[in-house]
């Protein structure tokens, strides 16, 4: 097996708490969104269209499902005699395990896997962010800086700097300072948990912390990164000028399948430049009835609509009554809304079922919006309040 | 739900049987549809070809050992079927075979019929270890059980079992095959594509029978030189063997013709047929295309349509079949008609009773109008 | 996804003690075997030839290079689009994990993989022992004698009955009676480790057993089986007659590779009828050079054979220097023999070298089996003695 | 160890070099072994096909997008490329294409020459996204890296490069095509199969240029009606093209006759040989078959031969190429000879200076002897 160039670890362990009911089967990045997609396709849709063909996916909280979603990894082009993609759980060892403690920590339980691929460079990834990223002109960046540690970067509004890992950068884009949380910010350049190291080097950091701290967080922002900081490794920050979400709360998720609407979406999903790929379930086309009528709306395959359609976003296998209205709204996978049923403002999890006349965030005022949590039942006539999560 | 059992080898098993679409059918009646495409690959239902509809009955019914006979313009479908992947076909024993015509051996010699395809491709069917074989078309699209006719076929002992539907209305200018049988059932006669049609029994062009049985009307076929497989192996031998009609009552609808092949689009569009063909006995399974979902505009009206992945749709649209990643601008009205994948309708263009073909561009304010009972055709690549 | 009839689950997380140094870097099932094999290819194969599709490997000890080694299965044609082969290590749940307590417990941690396919019949299955086996005709059997646990087993001699589970047996094959380890047998039908369940009632009492007993070492043999009996659960066994060979020990496995040759073996590798299936690495094909001399041997693909090769069975990529002898020996992938090596009655690990003139086990009298360790260096002109273990 | 480096998009990279692998040639010469099968699919050193090298050679030089060109009895062919996964190209974006000939549109018209392959595949051609092409041939073995090669097409600003290997023995009865290069390997003369052989330079068929002055030539040469791809858009084009050699140091084998497919076979017997050819740049890669090792039983004798697995060897063997699954029978004794898949001698049987094709059966005491110059060939399924 040659050597490769580069390899990258996506952290896809998460539970996602502040997701609620839509990560009670299932881990984050699992999450579908935007109709077709689970989070994970980003990255590895990212990864595929980087040219990085080794892959490894560290899963934690219910792998199950992870597991059977990426399967050999051909829907996204991984698939390959050497490397590919591979799903690895935190497995018990000899002496027993555990979950990851952080960040670090999950490669550091990982280093076998990694050793046995031999690469030049890893690049540490999380599973929950939409944005489409091109790797490979990061690490052509990373080698052209001479870096030893590049971070991604983006801008955020200096009023939001309190809630990121701020980056103080020279004029050269070499990080001279590494701010947690900053009450007062240095810097607006935030840190999207996007990193390439050096392995060699990563690998001794991620020993040492082991070996010498056994209660560290184990965490790469708060152990490995402060650690290297000291030891005056050169790192770098890599500016990312694109459309990119953190899909971590209720809210956030909501407003990113909002962005995806509109006449000329910041996120293109349809644009064949950097395709977003995924498992692509075989389903019949979608079916718009002779009722139906839809305005500013997203539509998968497999969904059957005989009524209105607002404003919203529907993933296969959803099926919309006569006379049903859905507004404002994200329908996730094979969720059925009877007929007479009105939506608004709501994320309907999976396999949903929506009795007749139900309404659900019918009075949303201020953007609240209501969830509804997989494979619930929601009955006919009930009255769902706006901002209510149900499951 | 259904269960997939462990087949034993043998005896009356599905995994018994092999099964070979010919696909060395005269095609012409598609005009410009097939001018660089086989019959097997003419997209069909927003997302499909006109082969995974037989090809998924199979597979759908337990066969794992299929042959595609090849004739003429099959560059599309052999992209489109690959190692037969989305058919869980990609095996090591059995699965998808693709056979070449035998004119890649000697070419410059004239075709003769299909039983020229059978006949080059002997050893395969000889090599099968199956000892049942049906024979399907892929110009037939249906969501076909073989289950329950394999079994009539073993239990009434036949030579021969063809599945027929019975047909009250013949479409236009459109071949059928139809056969005349007795109360039993038993085949007394069959006619391939007669103007006057006095028989209501329309053949679906799926046969079963014992391989050896085939492997035998070929030789003897070949060595009389005949070379036509409904003609010669099937009517000619109806005096001589036991062949049995089987009735299909669900949906099913023969594309034997241009108004056929449009009407047939049109009429899945009813919610019955299109549950009937998509989801009554089985999946349909279909190449797997990265496509992102249809989005519809502001403005946008669409009513009564099926449609594909990947559309962006700012007009309006009615009664019409959508391929993958069509376009369809602010103004344009489309209505009653067929557009392939990636065709593109500028501002304000209209579309009536059209089929557009693959990649074909509309530019704006253009208006088209066929007629319901003739459809006009655009071919693939066309601007307009 | 359609239910299943039946699916496998392949116990391979054995860490193989007995085998010593042949297993400290891989499990037991992964150890090779026959040249092109490693041992989960026969439980893998004979999945595959009986039809059974869908298969979970229970994996623990060094589950890396398993996972690696199973990738997508398509090497087994387990490659499906429903089902398949999916590598189960005992992953570490919210609660923490430990590694399981014995076969039933494996079997009940993964009850959540078995729900998601859904099987009316369970087959239990071990991933080391080397045989050709029907399953289908085994639950032809099950079937046919409304049987609710049916057991694989096989005659042994009565002098051995004491070292396995024997079936005490009526004359309709239904299993009366379970003595593990007798003293006195009353019969001499040992279990094979091969189980057809009823899944929804294993279910139930590996929930049942679980819940019940925290000490429990969660046994089919010692636990499940008895507590079934207890019940008056209809047992049948299922009698195998072909050859089967546990190769849990040095000298089983080095005979079972004995087994393999002479004129008319037992087991016929090249036998087409029922393959044995392997991942089959891409290599040269076998070099035999003008002073090669090979006498009743199998040799694979990737070697180059320079010297005298007697009686014994080299892996791919092995190579033999000249005037090396080899006799009654298994050299297992990637190990160089220099010239005038001499090896007798050993079993050589993986990437071994043993340099010029090296002797080993040349005085071997009573089939003492000499062992050496993977990745070992033998020095020139050194002498391991027969009987001894490097590594 | 060597590095797999992610490429970046266009420029030098070997990910912006596309590949046709020309198997649109004349192959007769192989008489009975490519009676059945193309060129691209005739059994080569005991476990590959000829195919296999030029595609290893591309893949392991870092090329993505490969197409094949077919012209006749292809079918062999396409069973074992499959969809590339071998080589890592069963790919979504780039990987392997198989571009069957125009007679599948259009049948029955007289074949003209190769780049009437090309011209019917242009489509391929100009949609896939590299700038730059490889143009190579099935009928050449060697394990080239053409990353060298490309760097120098690029640093001297060739408009086309041809690889070739200077010689000093050519082979009798075979078909060479030879250059003359001036003093810095600018090609000033070039010919193919000529009696008087005055170059020493031949070439090895593998052409590095532009897309676009590919696309450019084709265009030329098609639409004055001429139809060879070395004759004319390269021999043609040698005035005003800049078009330059590039010298391959290691072992190559033209494989253009019967008598150069036997010696290059025994040559890669010799250590030196087998290692360059198999080991150097990389593997050769084949498509996987499932095979046991190979058996040599009590009072077997082999001695300087390359078998592949799943042989069963009871006689004597030596100077000899085996492929899988061949058995010789107790007595019987192969010398200098081919012996393909599957074949088996019966006890005491003696072949010398023989090649037999696949599934040959030679029953005891038969014995069949050629001379090392004009080796015996018995077709494949024939027994004796």
């Amino acid at each position: 097996m040659p050597k490769e160039e580069i390899m990258a670890m996506l952290l896809a362990g998460g539970k996602g708490t502040r997701l609620g009911v839509l990560t009670k089967n299932i881990a984050k990045p699992a999450v579908p969104f935007g109709g077709e997609y689970r989070l994970i396709d980003f990255p590895l849709s990212n990864c595929s269209n980087s040219g990085i063909t080794t892959v490894g996916v560290l899963t934690q909280y219910k792998p199950l499902i992870l597991n059977s979603y990426i399967g050999s990894g051909s829907s996204w082009d991984l698939d390959r005699n050497d490397g590919g993609v591979t799903v690895l759980p935190p497995y018990v060892k000899e002496g027993g395990g555990s979950w990851y403690k952080g960040t670090a920590d999950a490669i550091y339980q990982n280093i076998e896997f990694i050793d046995l691929n031999d690469p030049e460079y890893v690049l540490i990834l999380s599973g929950d962010h939409i944005y489409r990223m091109d790797y490979s002109e990061m690490l052509a960046y990373h080698k052209s800086k001479n870096s030893e540690v590049t971070i991604g970067v983006l801008e955020v509004p200096w009023a939001d700097t309190n809630r990121f890992g701020i980056m103080n950068t020279n004029e050269d884009q070499k990080i001279i300072e590494f701010q947690e949380k900053p009450e007062q910010a240095k810097n607006n350049l935030a840190s999207m948990g996007i990193y390439i190291f050096n392995w060699e080097q990563l690998r001794k950091y991620l020993i040492a912390e082991a070996e010498a701290n056994n209660d560290s967080a184990g965490d790469f922002g708060h152990n490995i990164i402060p650690t290297m900081m000291d030891d005056k490794i050169n790192f770098y920050a890599y500016k990312f000028e694109d459309y990119w979400k953190d899909v971590g709360t209720i809210e956030s998720y909501w407003q990113a399948h909002m962005d995806l609407l509109g006449e000329k979406p910041e996120l293109e999903l349809q644009s064949r430049n950097w395709m977003i790929y995924s498992v692509n379930p075989n389903r019949p086309p979608q079916y718009l009835a002779e009722s139906a009528q839809v305005n500013n709306s997203l539509i998968n395959k497999g969904t059957q609509v005989m009524g209105k359609i607002i404003d919203s976003v529907l993933f296969f296998g959803v099926k919309i009554g006569r006379d049903a209205v859905v507004e404002n709204s994200v329908i996730l996978p094979n969720t059925r809304i009877a007929s007479g049923a009105k939506i608004k403002n709501a994320i309907i999890g999976s396999n949903v079922i929506v009795e007749k006349a139900a309404q659900i965030g019918q009075e949303a005022a201020n953007n609240e919006i209501t969830v509804i949590g997989d494979d619930e039942i929601i009955p006919a006539n009930s009255n769902i309040k706006a901002g209510m999560v149900v499951g | 739900m259904m269960m997939t059992p462990v087949y034993r080898k043998g005896g009356r098993n599905m995994n018994n049987v092999m099964a070979i679409i010919n696909n060395a059918l005269n095609e012409s009646f598609l005009e410009q549809l097939t001018s660089h495409r086989s019959l097997a690959s003419v997209p069909f239902a927003a997302r499909y070809r006109l082969i995974d509809f037989p090809l998924s009955n199979l597979v759908n019914s337990g066969v794992t050992n299929v042959g595609i006979l090849l004739q003429t313009k099959y560059r599309s479908l052999m992209d489109h079927i690959g190692f037969g992947k989305a058919w869980d076909l990609d095996r090591k024993k059995n699965g998808l075979f693709l056979l070449p015509p035998s004119h890649i051996y000697q070419a410059n010699t004239p075709y003769k019929g299909d039983l020229q395809n059978f006949y080059s491709n002997l050893e395969y069917i000889e090599k099968s270890n199956q000892e049942y074989v049906i024979i399907t078309s892929p110009n037939v699209a249906a969501n076909i059980d073989y289950r329950d006719a394999f079994n009539y076929h073993l239990e009434n002992n036949n030579d021969i079992t063809i599945m027929y539907k019975k047909i009250n209305n013949f479409r236009p200018n459109t071949q059928y095959s139809v056969i005349n049988t007795d109360d039993n059932d038993r085949v007394i006669d069959m006619q391939v594509d007669p103007h006057q049609k006095d028989y209501k029994k329309v053949s679906l062009q799926r046969y079963i029978m014992k391989k050896d049985l085939l492997l035998a009307i070929i030789d003897s076929c070949v060595s009389k030189g005949k070379w036509d497989f409904v003609k010669n192996a099937i009517i000619g031998n109806l005096d001589s063997l036991k062949v049995y009609g089987y009735p299909f009552h669900s949906y099913a609808t023969i594309i034997n013709s241009i108004n056929g092949y449009y009407k047939s689009n049109l009429e899945i569009l009813k919610p019955s047929v299109w549950q009937d063909i998509f989801l009554k006995n089985g999946p349909i399974y279909t190449k797997p295309k990265d496509e992102a979902p249809t989005a519809y505009k502001n403005g946008a009206r669409a009513q009564n349509i099926l449609a594909a992945n990947g559309c962006l749709i700012e007009g309006a649209v009615e009664n019409s079949v959508l391929f993958r990643g069509v376009k369809v601008a602010r103004g344009a009205v489309v209505k009653n008609s067929i557009i392939m994948q990636k065709s593109e309708l500028g501002k304000n263009a209209h579309l009536e009773n059209v089929i557009l073909d693959k990649d074909v561009k509309i530019t704006a304010n253009k208006s088209l109008k066929g007629d319901i009972n003739l459809p006009m055709i655009v071919a693939k690549n066309t601007s307009i």
